[in-house]
């Protein structure tokens, strides 16, 4: 446990962070544990408080995610930043989070089925839930692809199901075929070739970045390569034309923009912090410790049902604004007593009763000719 | 020996041992044009022969005749290509080997097959037919173990007097790989006699076995046969038990039966003596 | 009447012949209505004829190494996957370096572009493209993978030689664990492009698109197979592999020099192990940790339905898996197309249950 | 007598009586387990309530891998069937639990009949299953088994993935579904819960007198107030009396001539037949009874123990776990086989996940580069920190998969036959030496009359 | 007749080709033979006789480096060769046939024989039509899978594998067992023969009646210690012997 906090005369915060470090989402999960613990990096020597963190692997299994989510618990830790995966973000709620009344704020899991969690409060998270992109699909589809027909190749598992599902339900046009497609196969040719079979007008591809690569890799050397695809936020990945081999200039794709006032602040601490550029979720992530922590400061004790209660009051509007550049401050303030309202790196942080985001902002992304990932369009969104 | 055995009666050319058969009294086997090819292979060709009740009867030929291939078709280890077996009256060809042993037919197998890695007790506690324990309720539910136990009991003071018969009864707690050859075969034919046989095949059971311990497996074959009424059919190269012990001798050669009939007979046959004894004495 | 005697004979002796002759006329007949229709279009049928033979030679090349030290080692090699890994890997850090080494720093280029190495588009690896590099990068993979063969078999299976086969296989389950473990301690435990697609030329033949890796994999295979045929066939070393796996003692007291063999049987199952990994990457042009665990019960199902021990029941066994994985995707539309390699399975699982000892089994040819 | 002597003769008595009871040999193994676990939880500063989850979590994870590797040494240890297709026996039985008992609004929908019903549906589908395993294995050698139960276990878990079944309705109009690759989450809840809560499926709903005293008692005393732990410990203790009983099944069935036969299979089949057994229903049998056992470890540990049904937690990887287990422990010997599963779970399966923390609380090293050239590159400028960082902060699960694999093999040369696999164990239902006068003084007064039930 | 008890009773043969003097050996930690004394003069015929379970088999695996070497030593040609692999030792020029399982059934007759010279480059085409000459079947048979025949068959084959390098002694373990009577004498005369061209032959028989009337000398094992040693009508017609061995 980095013991952050030097001599600070404060009382200790205590922050747990659960993420996939190996396993299939071992890659996704690492950047997304940097973004989690850089407060502790920023917070450290620069505030009153004493922060003690400690970070488990849950193995990108739901059995050692687990383990690995108890062993925070028994430690004493009232909150945790995730988990990642949404099918160990629920398993671990349902297990440990809540029959321990221990705070869960994933950066995330998107899965809609943890809107409906019965969970005392306990559980947040600081994306949007997949109910809203499915939305935001739809209507680039329609709209700005101008689609009347879509095809959807979603990654077998609940994220890839859920959102398929959510994309087809809000879709104006006609979906032809709902392919999945499992995690890590040495070929998608089969898929692709069911998925394009009718001609659809766009593609739809719900996955993550490592069977991506494999996905548009075969789907390159076997088409020609000028059906519009549509991707989300799994596969932004500024690395994937590159791994691919490819501009990929017929793919864009739709992700929760990270936009927060403290975005910009974010992103040159992070490049300073691990010398490469944030990822996918890494903003994120940084939202759901910080304010986690305020709510800790907020409650004057490191008890989980006590965080529960202020994560709406430090997050939502109303207040002082703090943001990730004035971590420390907020932190002395939610101790005092003052009313704040964190705005974050990834959005404002505005949560609803559910636990769920108000609102979101999504972007339409593409891919940058050697690499790197450019917005093309802003898309606010509110549920 | 043969003096007293049961055939004493069978006639002196060999169609008279068939006509055991006509008597009205089915011989507990009967072997009817057996077949059974491998691949392009014929090991038994049509062999046909019969089995007294109560006798010990030999079934000499030269190596590859087919001698064990028979045995492994009458016994269900093989099924034949063709022909029939009967035991104590019904067809048993192509039947499944326990269920055969279960009518109380068992052989012994020529290259000795002991339960390696069970000791001596275990290999001859397996051997008896229809114990209740078998049944997976019996040995688990309480109310019917008792009566497990005590079955258990009384075939253990069996098994013991079967070891102690056989000499290896300091070998009891041994794993019976650890067996030399010939204690191997002792076993083989030890745990075939506790099946509690109404006949027995038995296959080179004395093949590297002593001479000395050799006379007295003998001497409690006949003791079996007379005061049990067992039948033995007995395969075995060495001509002094076979012209001693065995009444009548059947020959087989590349599949068939050549000849059957008393020793003395088999000595003189032209055939046999080409076919099976050579040169020699 | 003659006809009719002999059907029924047939359907009571060999029942399950006649349902497999039944469902192959089905499906046979399913297919060709699907061509003559508009079901299915002769270049989608090619095109997987086509993946199918590619995979399929994959795992026949890959089956031989495992069928042969299965039958004279007596024990299956669970690690055999790991070894075509770490042909994977140990084959394409060396064709990475040879040709990025010009433009980028050797740590990311060994490393096959962990960390913050050079993107595959940039490296620009393809037959056609770096030619020198590809074929540098097999000979590597082939020697790298003899040497770990032969290593574990030094520190592993040596000392148990005498252990009966069940002890063995469950060492190569350890073994198997610590070496694709490895990889990721030494590369990454994700999946990463490697091969510049951009770069590899396709032909269009009857509409069925090969690529120059493809043709590259089978010419490859094939020499390699042939290869391993003249060794055996000629050398009175497959002699001696066929004793060894007749009887290990016998051999040994005959004068074979029984180490003397199993080393040569490790130099050509790895080799060949090696060769195998590294090719699967040129085809799939992205290589991950477990390529070769993933692609193992597929190469056991080949060698087991092929017969263990005999090299060419390993090549047909593969052939025949890469095609019944492929060509079942015809009938295993939507969804169901999940149920490829199940069927894979299922058909291995069919063969022995009419055939126990595989469709060579018993027939030793190596 | 001297202290010291006091000391060795204290020493060799306990040595005596481990050898002689299993039931010794087995406490003591817990016990200490139990006490190196306090002592990491007392490491990493657990309050009380920290401690008794942790003594939760190797009571659960002991019982969980001994009835599984209970179950393998029916089919491996007494009857030499290689099954390597555990996992998919495992998941068709919590598969089949959760789908009978989810509720029918559930997404995906089950049937939603009593939990009870779902135990027992769940052995049964996966003895069912077992026996159509069992055809084929009746005719296939001991390594060709083991492909086609790895393929079979392969195939079902594919078809729990498959989003082909993710939802299915039957004849009858009734929906029922497998979830595809996300699972079933609507798995009944443990049913320990009913103990403590007036709804089981909710903590929230109230505590029930027993549960209100319990609790109470361990807050009023040691101050613990997240009852959960307190639901876990009893699951486990709950678990460990499972194992007691299917242990004691197990030590009937293979001291018996039952087991007897069974052994026989192993060694030489056709010897077996040969000697009258009808070796096919045995093993019929046999496959059945392991394979039901292993439906209900997989609804025991995946089903109420998780929570939630994921096709991806039934992996070959499972498979092979059990099997290192019950090689650690000895094919052939049930205590061995608890013994394995204690070893494996704890040693294997837990303390790794414990070992970071423990490093971590002992030496901090914040380097962290990302890959392995970076990591060995400032070697050679003589520093170090760049490597540990890089072997603790990034590497260090994956090198607990190399240890395991290099402890198996260490196993497999120095110890094959497993920490207790060496000791003879007769298959009879009584002592086959006694009743042999020679052999009578030796040991008849130590055996129960029950045979093997206690001493195995 | 000579009770041999200590080694010092057991003549010393100055042109002793096998010597085996205090021979311990056995499997693992098990020691099976104790203190085994046994000499081979250049082309004697030698066997060793004696109940199930002595020893004889363990007594001929161990001078081929086959069993686990406990002490004592086993002098070829003036060489000690106890602790070499068998195939060095087949170098030395000792053939071994082993009691069963002693053919490689999957291979051809002719393969059979080939590895019978495996350690060398090639196969010399005068030992095979040696052997062809010694057993003239095998030539009929050349190419028949060696599982494919008959048990006399495959015995005539192990030896005439042995024998493809000329072995200046042959360790021949129970060659008559499981063989015909007809093949038995045959079997018995090709030995002779081989053993009247000079090479030298180490035998062990349960068939001992037959085994002693040919040799020129034997022992008896018993328990893995040397009971007697004598020639083999000696011992033929020693009553003791006959009784507790031979049958009566
Ligand atoms: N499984 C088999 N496959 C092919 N051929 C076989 C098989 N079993 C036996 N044979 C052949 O069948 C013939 C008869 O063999 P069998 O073992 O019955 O002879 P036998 O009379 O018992 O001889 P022996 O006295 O040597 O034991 C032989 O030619 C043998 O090679
Ligand atoms: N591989 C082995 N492991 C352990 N003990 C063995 C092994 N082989 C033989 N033995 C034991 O060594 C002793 C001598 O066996 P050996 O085979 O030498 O006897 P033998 O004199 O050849 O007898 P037989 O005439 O029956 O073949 C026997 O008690 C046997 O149980
Ligand atoms: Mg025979
Ligand atoms: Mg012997």
């Amino acid at each position: 446990a980095g013991n952050g906090g030097g001599d600070g005369g404060g009382r200790t915060l205590s922050q747990g962070v659960l993420m996939p470090l190996s396993g299939g989402l071992g890659n996704l999960g690492q950047p997304i544990r940097d973004g989690a613990t850089l407060p502790f990096t920023l917070l450290e020597g620069n505030t009153e408080f004493t922060i003690d963190s400690q970070v488990e692997d849950t193995q990108t299994d739901p059995n050692a995610g687990q383990t690995a989510a108890s062993a925070l618990v028994d430690a004493g830790y009232p909150a945790v930043t995730g988990a990642a995966g949404s099918e160990v973000t629920i398993q671990v709620a349902e297990n440990v989070f809540i029959p321990n009344s221990v705070v869960g704020c994933s950066p995330a899991s998107t899965s809609p089925a943890i809107t409906d969690l019965d969970d005392n409060n306990l559980i947040w998270r600081t994306p949007p839930t997949d109910a809203l992109q499915g939305e935001v699909l739809a209507q680039v589809a329609s709209e700005n692809i101008g689609a009347s027909t879509a095809a959807t190749l979603y990654v077998n598992n609940s994220y890839g199901q859920l959102l398929s599902e959510s994309f087809a339900s809000a879709y104006g046009g006609t979906v032809q075929n709902q392919v999945s497609f499992p995690k890590g196969a040495s070929s998608y040719s089969s898929q692709l070739s069911q998925a394009l079979s009718d001609d659809p007008g766009v593609v739809i591809v719900i996955g993550y970045p490592e069977s991506g690569v494999q996905l548009f890799r075969d789907f390159y050397s076997e088409y020609a390569g000028e059906t519009p695809f549509l991707v989300t936020d799994g596969l932004r990945d500024s690395a994937l034309p590159s791994d691919v081999g490819n501009a990929m200039s017929n793919v864009q794709g739709t992700a929760p923009l990270a936009a927060g006032p403290g975005n910009e602040f974010f992103t040159t601490e992070y490049q300073d912090a691990y010398d490469s550029e944030p990822g996918v979720f890494t903003s994120q992530a940084f939202d759901a410790t910080a304010v986690c922590l305020l709510a800790n400061a907020a409650a004057g004790e490191n008890s989980g049902p006590a965080i529960a209660e202020q994560m709406q009051a430090v997050a939502n509007p109303g207040g002082e604004e703090v943001t990730p550049s004035t971590l420390a401050d907020g932190l002395a303030m939610a101790a005092e007593g003052t009313e704040i309202q964190y705005k974050g790196a990834s959005s404002a942080v505005d949560f609803d009763d559910n636990g769920d985001l108000k609102a979101a902002t999504y972007e339409l992304f593409g891919f940058q000719e050697g690499g790197g990932v450019e917005t093309i369009e802003e898309i606010a969104f509110s549920a | 020996m043969s003096s007293e055995s049961a055939v004493d009666g069978v006639g002196e050319d060999s169609a008279a041992i068939n006509a055991a058969g006509d008597s009205g009294e089915e011989p507990p086997l009967r072997v009817e044009n057996l077949r059974k090819e491998f691949g392009g292979i014929t090991a038994v060709d049509g062999a046909s022969f019969e089995v007294a009740d109560g006798s010990l009867t030999g079934l000499i030929g030269p190596n590859g005749a087919g001698k064990s291939t028979t045995f492994n078709c009458i016994t269900g280890v093989q099924e034949p290509t063709g022909g029939a077996v009967y035991f104590n009256g019904s067809d048993i060809a192509g039947r499944a080997p326990n269920a055969i042993v279960n009518r109380g037919l068992v052989r012994t197998f020529q290259i000795a097959r002991e339960l390696a890695e069970m000791t001596v007790l275990e290999n001859l506690m397996l051997a008896p037919q229809r114990q209740q324990g078998e049944a997976l309720y019996r040995s688990v539910l309480p109310p019917f173990r008792d009566g497990v136990i005590e079955e258990e009991t009384e075939l253990r003071e069996a098994v013991w007097e079967s070891l102690e018969f056989f000499e290896i009864d300091h070998l009891a707690e041994e794993q019976a790989g650890n067996l030399s050859g010939g204690q191997r075969k002792l076993l083989e034919l030890a745990r075939a006699l506790m099946t509690d046989p109404d006949m027995l095949l038995l296959d080179e059971p004395f093949a590297g076995v002593n001479p000395t311990l050799e006379a007295k497996l003998l001497d409690r074959i006949n003791q079996l046969r007379a005061e049990e009424g067992l039948t033995f059919l007995l395969v075995e190269h060495d001509m002094d038990i076979i012209m001693e012990h065995c009444d009548p001798v059947i020959v087989m050669h590349q599949g068939h039966v050549l000849a059957e009939g008393r020793p003395g007979e088999i000595r003189n046959n032209e055939r046999v003596v080409d076919a099976y004894f050579g040169e020699q004495r | 009447m003659e006809l009719y005697a002999r059907g029924r004979h047939l359907l009571r002796d060999q029942p399950g012949l006649v349902v497999v002759a039944v469902a192959t006329l089905l499906l046979v007949g399913d297919l060709l209505g699907k061509l003559l229709g508009d079901g299915l279009t002769a270049a989608r049928f090619g095109g997987f004829v086509w993946d199918g033979l590619v995979i399929g030679l994959l795992i026949g090349l890959a089956g031989i190494g495992l069928s042969l030290t299965y039958s004279i080692l007596g024990f299956a090699n669970f690690a055999h996957g790991d070894y075509i890994s770490w042909g994977a890997f140990s084959g394409w850090a060396v064709a990475y370096l040879l040709a990025g080494i010009d433009r980028y720093a050797a740590g990311g280029l060994l490393l096959i572009g962990a960390g913050d190495g050079p993107a595959p588009g940039d490296v620009g690896v393809s037959i056609t493209n770096t030619p020198l590099s590809i074929v540098a990068g097999l000979v590597v993979a082939v020697g790298f993978t003899v040497g770990i063969s032969l290593l574990i078999d030094r520190a592993v299976y040596r000392p148990i030689r005498d252990a009966d086969g069940i002890t063995l296989l469950i060492a190569s389950i350890g073994v198997a664990f610590a070496l694709r473990y490895l990889i990721v301690f030494f590369f990454y435990s994700g999946r990463q492009g490697v091969t510049d697609i951009s770069r590899v030329p396709s032909y269009d033949i009857g509409g069925v698109v090969i690529n120059a890796h493809e043709l590259t994999i089978v010419v490859i295979a094939l020499v390699l197979m042939v290869g391993v045929h003249l060794l055996l066939q000629r050398s009175k070393l497959g002699k001696a592999m066929r004793a060894m796996a007749d009887n290990r003692d016998l051999a040994q007291v005959t004068g074979i020099p029984v180490e003397g063999v199993i080393r040569t049987t490790w130099i050509l199952g790895g080799g060949l192990a090696g060769a195998a990994g590294y090719l699967v990457v040129l085809t799939q042009g992205t290589i991950a940790y477990d390529l070769g665990w993933l692609l193992l019960l597929l190469i056991f199902a080949a060698v087991i339905m092929g017969g263990i021990g005999s090299v060419y029941g390993a090549i047909v066994g593969g052939l025949v898996i890469g095609l019944a994985s492929r060509l079942s995707l015809i009938w295993l539309t939507g969804d169901l197309s999940s149920f490829a390699e199940p069927v894979a399975f299922g058909l291995m699982i069919f063969v022995l249950l009419f055939r126990p000892e595989g469709i060579f089994g018993g027939v030793s040819t190596a | 007598m001297s202290s010291d002597q006091f000391q060795t003769g204290r020493l060799t008595q306990f040595r005596e009586l481990l050898e002689r009871s299993d039931a010794a040999l087995v406490l003591t193994a817990m016990a200490a387990f139990y006490l190196l676990f306090l002592g990491i939880g007392a490491i990493l500063n657990y309050d009380v309530a920290g401690l008794i989850s942790i003594l939760g979590q190797v009571t659960f994870f002991t019982a969980v891998y001994a009835l599984i590797v209970l179950a393998l040494n029916l089919h491996w240890g007494y009857a030499g069937l290689f099954n390597i297709g555990i996992a998919g026996f495992m998941a068709v039985g919590v598969y089949t639990m959760a789908m009978l008992t989810a509720p029918p609004t559930g997404s995906p929908p089950g049937l939603g009949l009593p939990v009870a019903v779902g135990i027992v549906g769940g052995m049964l589908a996966a003895a069912l299953v077992g026996l159509v395993t069992a055809l084929p294995a009746l005719r296939l050698r001991a390594d060709y088994l083991a492909i086609v139960t790895v393929a079979i276990s392969e195939i079902i878990r594919l078809t729990y993935n498959s989003p082909a079944f993710s939802t299915f309705t039957l004849p009858g109009g009734i929906a029922l579904g497998t979830g595809g690759a996300s699972g079933i989450g609507t798995v009944p809840s443990n049913p320990v819960q009913a103990i403590y809560y007036v709804d089981p499926s909710s903590a929230a709903s109230g505590t029930t007198p027993i549960g209100a005293a319990i609790f109470g008692f361990f807050e009023a005393v040691f101050g613990v107030v997240r009852s959960a732990v307190i639901v876990d410990l009893t699951y486990g203790l709950v678990l460990a009396v499972v194992v007691f009983l299917v242990y004691t099944l197990l030590a009937r069935v293979g001291n018996s001539p039952f087991g007897r036969v069974l052994k026989a299979i192993r060694e030489d089949e056709v010897v077996a037949k040969s000697l009258g057994k009808d070796t096919n229903r045995f093993k019929i049998k046999t496959f059945m009874l392991g394979c039901a056992l292993m439906g209900l470890a997989g609804v025991l540990w995946q089903g109420f123990g998780t929570g939630a049904v994921y096709p991806q937690a039934f992996r070959p990887e499972l498979t092979f776990y059990i099997f290192i287990a019950v090689i650690i422990g000895g094919a052939g010997s049930n205590t061995g086989s608890v013994l394995g599963g204690a070893v494996f779970a704890n040693l294997l399966f837990l303390l790794p996940q414990y070992l970071p923390n423990i490093i971590e609380q002992t030496f901090s090293i914040q380097a962290d580069p990302n890959n392995f050239i970076a990591a060995v590159g400032p070697i050679a400028a003589g520093e170090i920190a760049p490597l540990l960082g890089y072997i603790l902060n990034q590497r260090l699960p994956a090198l607990r998969f190399v240890f395991v694999g290099v402890l198996l093999v260490y196993l497999m040369q120095n110890r094959p036959e497993g920490l207790l696999g060496h000791r003879t164990e007769t298959a009879a239902a009584v002592n086959l030496s006694e009743g042999h006068t020679a052999a009578e003084q030796t040991g008849s007064d130590l055996t129960a009359p029950e045979g093997g039930v206690d001493d195995e | 007749m000579s009770e041999t008890t200590a080694t010092t009773e057991v003549a010393t043969y100055d042109d002793s080709l096998l010597c085996v003097r205090s021979l311990d050996a056995g499997y693992g930690d098990l020691q099976i033979l104790e203190t085994v004394d046994l000499d081979v003069a250049d082309g004697e015929y030698v066997t060793i006789v004696g109940p199930n379970g002595a020893g004889k088999s363990t007594t001929m695996k161990s001078v081929f480096g086959l069993t686990t070497y406990m002490g004592g030593q086993i002098e070829f040609n003036d060489e000690p060769i106890h602790g070499l692999r068998p195939e060095e030792i087949i170098h030395h020029g000792i053939g071994y046939v082993p009691q069963s399982d002693n053919v490689f059934p999957s291979l051809s007759v002719t393969e059979n024989l080939e590895m019978g010279a495996y350690v060398l480059d090639s196969v010399p085409d005068d030992a095979m039509q040696a052997v062809y000459d010694r057993f003239p079947i095998l030539e009929e048979r050349q190419g028949q899978k060696a599982g494919t025949m008959s048990g006399g068959q495959q015995q005539m084959l192990a030896m005439g594998r042995a024998l493809m390098l000329d072995p200046d002694l042959l360790l021949l373990d129970e060659p008559s067992a499981g063989l015909a009577p007809d093949l038995v004498d045959d079997m018995f005369d090709r030995i002779d023969r081989i053993n009247d061209d000079g090479t030298a032959i180490l035998m062990v028989e349960q068939n001992a009646k037959e085994a002693l009337k040919r040799c020129d000398r034997s022992y008896v094992l018993v328990q893995g210690k040397n009971r007697y040693e004598e020639d083999g009508d000696a011992l033929l017609n020693d009553p003791a012997v006959r009784k507790q061995f031979l049958g009566g």
